[in-house]
């Protein structure tokens, strides 16, 4: 089966804010898609309520649009039920980390295959433009006048600390990168989460201005590539390094070459992915992009397929009848 | 089985009056009220299930109560840790457990003092008497000892040294130390069987395979039950024995189980019916969480559970399997439904079929979890946001509750639309004989899958069955039939989102009808009136069996009355206003303050007679009756 | 100030009938409905407030209807991109925003598809005609050019160069590039302020002070005004000015006001009015987030507002709050309210005070965010687990928010008890006017606080007010006052865990009589009935305005028909039975399937004829109307 | 003022479990409350619903059992409302992390100020013995009969990925430990969570016996305390090094006494807590006990108060008669 880009499209008429950045993501995801292995049928979309969760309406697979903040769950239930499928969830900030946290957290936890799409417009976008918990502290919105108080998460930091398999962070504009987070993410079996920051040009536009100003960009993008030295900079004159258990930023030149992270994203133990999800609280300054963590752990809809088909090659397949009598009868004749 | 052999002397069965039979009477009743009251250590649940087994085995009808302490174990000997099984035993086709008990098996002082007062005058008391230290009595609240102050006047008391006989009995059966006293609810049992001239050896056969794997512990029931059996037999202070025969029940197959089980297997054959993988996602809650426990166990039949986070999630779960085509359920206790109301209204919206179970128990809030009540009514019905109609379906008892579970799923798959299926704490954990049914007669559910495109080559997930106006259910991995639903208004035929007003009207419309248009299939209402009564009594849930059982006691006491108990309550049955206009009076009891009451009367503009009742326990027959006879100017 | 002036030559002001004022006929007329409609970013929503505030100002009655595009921000010039403001001014006390538009100003093709259907015959038509070009026709789905290919015909078409005029106008403001063509609207709205015969003047003063600090764009917009008015002066094409005069509305002072807006007023006034701090948790939902953002502006008047992660923990903080002592509310719409349940329950159980604000959306589920519907009623007063009644509040039109939450804090704070407060999206962006309420004279609410041990030295948190059977609020920080509340069935005056069922009875009873309770100490219904009528047409919530014109148009046509207004829902008022036995028949529209009808009839069991209708669109008079005099038989 | 552990008892008898490890956590708490210089009527705990969120019923402050997961969330409006009560949150692993996981992991990430003790006992007690959000994967329980496929939390590391500015974990059998760690979250002003290992004997008997066991406890105890070296086994024979960002444990022997840990548990950066909650995944072998972070960060509660303090400062105390006015009048004589 080989499809292009156009397969995936449906015939609803996009309805993002002209300059919206969830209009690179979908052509992104279209074409990735269009490149993959798996049939259209196989593939379905679920997504919360917000302008990101609108998602679903654009590709040509199976899709649900369901209710606010509930798409993990919903997407679980499709996974477990029916293993053999590729489901993905779609959401805004608000609606993956606000309404939707727990249930956010609880998939990435039991490793269901999904894979989760992110979009960090760190605003709510759909209701017009409170801020969500990934403002900026003291951001004013219309529900924070004098500014919020709220103390943003990290959905990095929180994906790791909710035991998650597959973490990695892009970025809208960057298509090609995108892409290859998407691939992986793909090939990740259990849960993947994608952190993408996508501009609301309407509500919150250049937030993201850190990394993909023309000079900002160059000065603050981290790229994470497994098997090799987190170097940066405008001229890579940046290196990370350890230092007592954190991840730190120093001047590439004042380090021994030796002493400089070299990316591990499949480490087993999470400890060093959260460290470097710690180097940005908010893409503000150098911000790291990328896979943060990948590493495999049994997967909830294999695990128990596994048990019904073991249960049922154990106990031969269920007679009714047979259940019925389990507790005993009697008969009146 | 006979039980004559086991009364000593002359064993002729006789009705009505007591008799003397070498020493011993044998009184025969029509039926019995059994209680075994005790500490929740002193596994009175057991002995009373056991007891439940041998009677159902020798032929009675009979139904049962468990009663637990309330959510938190509390201390030994204490009041709230008092934990008891009441079972009615009957000649007749008896429909509840029965009121005031005529025999009742006390362990402790916290035992007697609770269930003392029900107990019908000139009542057997069984009585654990080493039980009665004074810290006991202290625990229990007793200001002097019961067994010796006049309290039990008026009462057949027998004290029993339940512990010395137990130790002794299970001497050189391995067990030791504490767990010697253990086995005392196997000589109540023993002492209870020979009463009610019963062999031990149904008890006998289900210790052996029980603890087969635990020798000593095998052995020391084994010994206590004899025992207590022996002890009947022998001493002296036992006249009485009490005959309870068995019951014409019709001819057929039996077994006895409880209402979560016997639901739990309803979705089990809804689901061989249909064909589908049944898929049950729930958030343990009290009273429901054992449909969960028991479906968990039943992978071999391609049945997948999920312990969800809570409930909204386990909604959201089933909602999920649902769109592949699982036959999705979740199940919950009230404040769960409370939660998952968001998530009903959008499988209600995308037509999706789901059933969803409520184990309703007393509330509000939190309320009283192991108490029954029928307060989810409302809930049920409309409490969702927006128009939001849905069938509800309500098991009237432990039985019922397999076919109200088959004809949700019925309902569900093929209108394709959520179905709230209603049960409670009693029928939950309450059991009854049932008659099995005969599996390869009941009817395959048709399940209206898309085949393939149905306009041309596209496929429009919201074209109808015409008949139906269900949608047709096109699952993940059919190619061609790629689709997007959602919870927003959603043009007619293309599922597209539609802000149009006038396809909002159509849509809402269609929703209410699909929903109303149910009535005409399902089966009428069945009223039970031999004379042509004034009053008809209506009654739902759980408390059709006590209302059927106190219609039938008005009827002896010359009464015309005619009951109809209803299951489908929303839609209601086709024929309800031919029925209601039927009689001058109707009268609706209810564990709540109203609510089919209300709900006849907002859809029939009849009036109606409310008796409600909302103690969290259940209506006596007696309740019943005297609201009749009250109506009925007696 | 008055409008003879700006007409050219004569201006005496004539009714009825066109008269000939120097070229340009003067229709005067007793109301006229104006729409203004374009792209969401050509700003018709400002353009509809001024030309609101000038009618205002003038003294015309008037009533509003914003109608913003569903939910995601389409693509300029597409069809659901089009954002419109419909306005009613009249020279007597009208209701509703009106049906047919008089006059419709068009901004761009997708605007004029949108809306031209409703423009009455013989309408006028202002169009912006310079968007007419081949792309944005086809964003709007025509197929040729409506400007000439006859569509317009029967209309009274004015093509307006709006773009080359503004350009022309804002020369000079230095305002450049893109942002020239934004003040485009305030040329729509100067000539239209000209047609009507208004002053640019009021219109002038608002942008001086709104633009003070962006001087270029001050200039810009009055510019753009001032050319529009001249445009309208100048061109011959304009041959008719409509005068509609001064309401003669009751003397006071009176400000033009939306629903959301005057709800969160009278939040802030139920807490001067109690002396407690208001506090108000929500998560944003449309239509009712505006509440949050205009309480989240009032910090100096001691509010306090939280954003929650969701529904349930924004009725969960509010709870916190309400335990603390303050005057706690959480607000939401539809979806919002089905998640709040089981919190409501348990704030009904704990018998603290709060306010849950529900600004009614389109539904089921997601439904149509954007428009108004009546459809949460039910889970309003039903919609929890087990029995928890509470008192139900519905404002019916943008200014009778403020009193219905007044009137909400009071019933709560009096009776310790939650209230459902319900408005609607459409009372929630409408304006109108609204005469201001004398604060001073407002009554003081007396709260019951807890002011020490109320049981010799101990604290019993259940005991009660015997009149109002409310418990008293004892707040953290007061020392002897420590308790400890929950869910769980309590103890009648301590509040401890109760398991007991005659206590369950007797709270269940107590929560149940404490609402039903409260119908003594809210204000009868009033029936407007000047002519003693068979009929009675019973409205609640936003369809009131709207009824209540109905209602006066069919007895313009000579019918005889009552008119009753309820508010408070649960409980009904006390005179309810009295008022629905005076009629002989009722009927009830509602903007849902019959909830009304349905409550009615489940506590009155009296027959109700019920007008429907599901659209998200409101009922227009005529609708209303039209029902009645088809039950007089016209 | 001052106060004896009567006085913070209630009437109301003790219902939990005989031996249940609830029963030494509350005394610990009564007596740690009776050295405090607080009012009793200034104290408010908020619970949940299962055996641990019993405990308001028997601390003779204000106190509210709520339902089951809302606890946090009940608790924030308590606190924001009277940012001068001392709240406590109370509530077992089923109700803080499965069904109130959302409103913990908001409320710590707002850093209101609330003392929250999750009384950690691996299942659902008050239902009957489920399997919880900590509980060890494959645990056969009536829900799991063939084993959970559930991948547990780690509820420290879930704390510090949502931005927690206090964690600590202690354990029920240790009365004094207990004390000190309620102590040190008193003391810290925002958030505290303190994970207590609670001995469910009914369900879930001896989780925690790697730690409580004799032998095992003297082996596996590892006792984290700011300024000191992380050394512990039976003969302080182990310790805990960085390597690459990861916390390790090493024979003590072979390494240089100056790579061992010095715990910080005020260092900004939470990579460090992170890491060494990553030193046991549930108490199957060497555990951290104590303080893994405590840091300062802007306190929502008190963060309000100072808004609406300043909007009076700023506009004055609100007038109603001319905000009704604000919008523009005009008058009908
Ligand atoms: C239960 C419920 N609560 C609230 C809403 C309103 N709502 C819709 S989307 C949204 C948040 C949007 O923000 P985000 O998830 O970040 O998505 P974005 O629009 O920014 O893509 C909210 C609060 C809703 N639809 N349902
Ligand atoms: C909404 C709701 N869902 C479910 C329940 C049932 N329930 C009560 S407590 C509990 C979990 C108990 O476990 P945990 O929180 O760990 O507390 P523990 O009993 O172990 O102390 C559950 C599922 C409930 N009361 N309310
Ligand atoms: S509001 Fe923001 S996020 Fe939503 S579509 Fe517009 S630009 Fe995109
Ligand atoms: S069930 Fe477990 S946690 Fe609950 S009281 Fe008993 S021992 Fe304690
Ligand atoms: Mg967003
Ligand atoms: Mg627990």
């Amino acid at each position: 089966m080989s499809y292009t880009r156009v397969d995936f499209q449906t015939d609803q008429e996009v309805r993002w804010c002209p300059g919206c950045g969830d209009y690179t993501i979908l052509a992104a995801v279209q074409n990735f898609m269009a490149g993959l292995d798996i049939e259209r049928e196989n593939v379905v979309f679920v997504s919360g309520i917000g302008c990101a969760a609108r998602f679903p309406y654009y590709m040509n697979t199976y899709g649900m649009h369901s209710i606010h903040g509930r798409a993990p769950a919903i997407a679980t239930g499709v996974a477990i039920a029916n293993p053999r499928l590729s489901v993905w969830v779609v959401g805004g900030d608000g609606d993956l980390l606000s309404i939707g946290g727990n249930h956010l957290i609880h998939a990435l936890r039991r490793n269901v295959d999904l894979t989760i799409l992110l979009f960090n417009n760190q605003i709510y976008g759909l209701t017009k433009g409170q801020y969500s918990p990934t403002s900026e502290p003291g951001k004013a919105t219309k529900s924070s006048p004098a500014g919020s108080l709220d103390y943003p998460f990290n959905p990095v930091s929180l994906a790791i600390g909710a035991e998650a398999t597959f973490v990695a962070r892009t970025l809208d504009m960057d298509r090609n990168h995108t892409t290859s987070m998407l691939k992986a993410a793909h090939q990740h079996r259990g849960s993947s989460l994608i952190e993408i920051y996508q501009n609301c040009n309407v509500f919150n536009d250049k937030a993201f201005i850190a990394l993909t100003g023309k000079q900002e960009r160059r000065e603050n993008r981290i790229n994470l590539v497994h098997g090799e030295p987190i170097v940066f900079g405008a001229d890579r004159e940046k290196a990370v390094v350890w230092e007592e258990g954190r991840a730190v930023i120093v001047n590439r030149a004042s380090v021994d070459p030796s002493r400089i992270i070299v990316h591990n994203a499949h480490a087993e133990d999470a400890s060093q992915a959260f460290a470097l999800s710690r180097l940005a609280h908010g893409p503000y300054g150098p911000t790291p992009l990328g896979i943060f963590r990948d590493v495999y752990r049994p997967v909830y809809d294999d695990a128990l397929e596994d048990q019904v088909t073991r249960s049922k090659a154990a106990r031969g397949n269920g007679d009714l009848g047979k259940l019925l009598t389990s507790l005993g009868t009697w008969t009146v004749e | 089985m006979d039980n004559e052999n086991h009364t000593t002397g002359s064993a002729e069965p006789h009705l009505g009056a007591p008799e003397d039979a070498g020493g011993v009477r044998v009184d025969t009743q029509d039926r019995m009220v059994i209680r075994f009251a005790g500490d929740s250590g002193d596994g009175m649940q057991l002995a009373g299930n056991r007891f439940t087994d041998a009677a159902a085995i020798f032929g009675n009808d009979l139904a049962t109560l468990p009663t637990f302490p309330a959510e938190i174990r509390a201390p030994a000997g204490t009041l709230p840790g008092v934990s008891s099984f009441q079972i009615q035993i009957a000649d007749w086709d008896i429909l509840t457990p029965g009121g005031e008990p005529g025999v009742l098996v006390a362990m402790n002082p916290a035992a007697l003092m609770v269930h003392l007062e029900d107990v019908r005058e000139g009542g057997i008391l069984l009585i654990n008497e080493e039980a009665f230290d004074e810290r006991n009595l202290y625990k229990a609240g007793f200001e002097s000892n019961p067994l010796d102050d006049g309290t039990l006047a008026g009462f057949d008391v027998h004290l029993v040294p339940m512990e010395t006989l137990t130790k002794a009995a299970v001497k050189g059966s391995g067990v030791s130390g504490r767990a010697v006293l253990r086995s005392k609810n196997f000589l109540a049992l023993g002492l209870l069987l020979w009463m009610f001239g019963r062999e031990t050896e149904v008890t006998a056969r289900w210790v052996e395979k029980k603890f087969a794997k635990m020798e000593a512990v095998k052995n020391a029931n084994l010994a206590a039950l004899k025992a207590g059996y022996n002890y009947g037999i022998t001493t002296e202070s036992f006249s009485r024995q009490i005959e309870v025969r068995p019951a014409s029940l019709p001819p057929g197959t039996y077994t006895n189980v409880n209402g979560n089980t016997a639901l739990a297997w309803g979705l089990i054959a809804g689901s061989q019916l249909s064909g589908l993988p049944l898929f049950y996602a729930s958030y343990p809650i009290t009273p429901a969480s054992d449909i969960l426990h028991e479906l968990a166990r039943r992978q071999n039949f391609g049945v997948k559970t999920f312990q969800a986070e809570d409930e909204i999630a386990a909604a959201g779960v089933a909602l999920g399997a649902a769109f592949t085509g699982a036959l999705a359920v979740t199940g919950t206790s009230g404040p769960g439904l409370s939660l998952k109301g968001e998530t009903i209204s959008l499988a209600m919206t995308t037509e999706l079929p789901m059933i969803i179970v409520d184990v309703q128990r007393g509330g509000p809030s939190t309320g009283l979890p192991t108490k029954p009540e029928q307060s989810d009514l409302f809930l049920a019905v409309w409490g969702r946001h927006g128009e939001s109609p849905l069938p509800v379906v309500a098991a009237s008892s432990p039985s019922d509750a397999f076919e109200s579970a088959v004809e949700a799923c019925r309902i569900a798959l093929k209108y394709m639309t959520p179905v709230i299926l209603l049960s409670d704490g009693y029928i939950a954990t309450a059991a009854e004989p049932w008659r099995l049914p005969d599996l390869a007669g009941l009817p395959r559910f048709e399940v209206p899958f898309a085949a393939g495109p149905n306009a041309g080559d596209r496929f429009l997930p919201y074209l109808r069955n015409m008949e139906t106006m269900a949608r047709q259910w096109a699952v993940p991995g059919m190619p061609g039939l790629e689709h997007r639903i959602g919870g927003i208004e959603k043009e007619e035929t293309t599922g597209n989102i539609s802000y149009d007003p006038e396809n909002h009207q159509l849509m809402t419309d269609i929703r209410a009808w699909k929903v109303a248009n149910i009535a005409n299939d399902i089966p009428e209402i069945e009223v039970d009136d031999p004379d042509g009564a004034d009053l008809l009594v209506l009654s739902w849930g759980s408390t059709s069996s006590a209302i059927r059982a106190g219609v039938g006691n008005a009827r002896n006491e010359g009464i015309e009355v005619a009951h109809a108990r209803i299951r489908y309550l929303s839609p209601f049955p086709a024929n309800m206003p031919t029925v209601l206009s039927s009689y001058k009076q109707v009268l609706i009891p209810e564990m709540n303050n109203g609510q089919l009451s209300r709900l006849v009367k907002a859809e029939f503009v009849t009036p109606v007679i409310s008796l409600n009742k909302v103690t969290g326990v259940p209506f006596t027959a007696q309740e019943i009756a005297a609201k009749i006879m009250e109506l009925a100017g007696r």
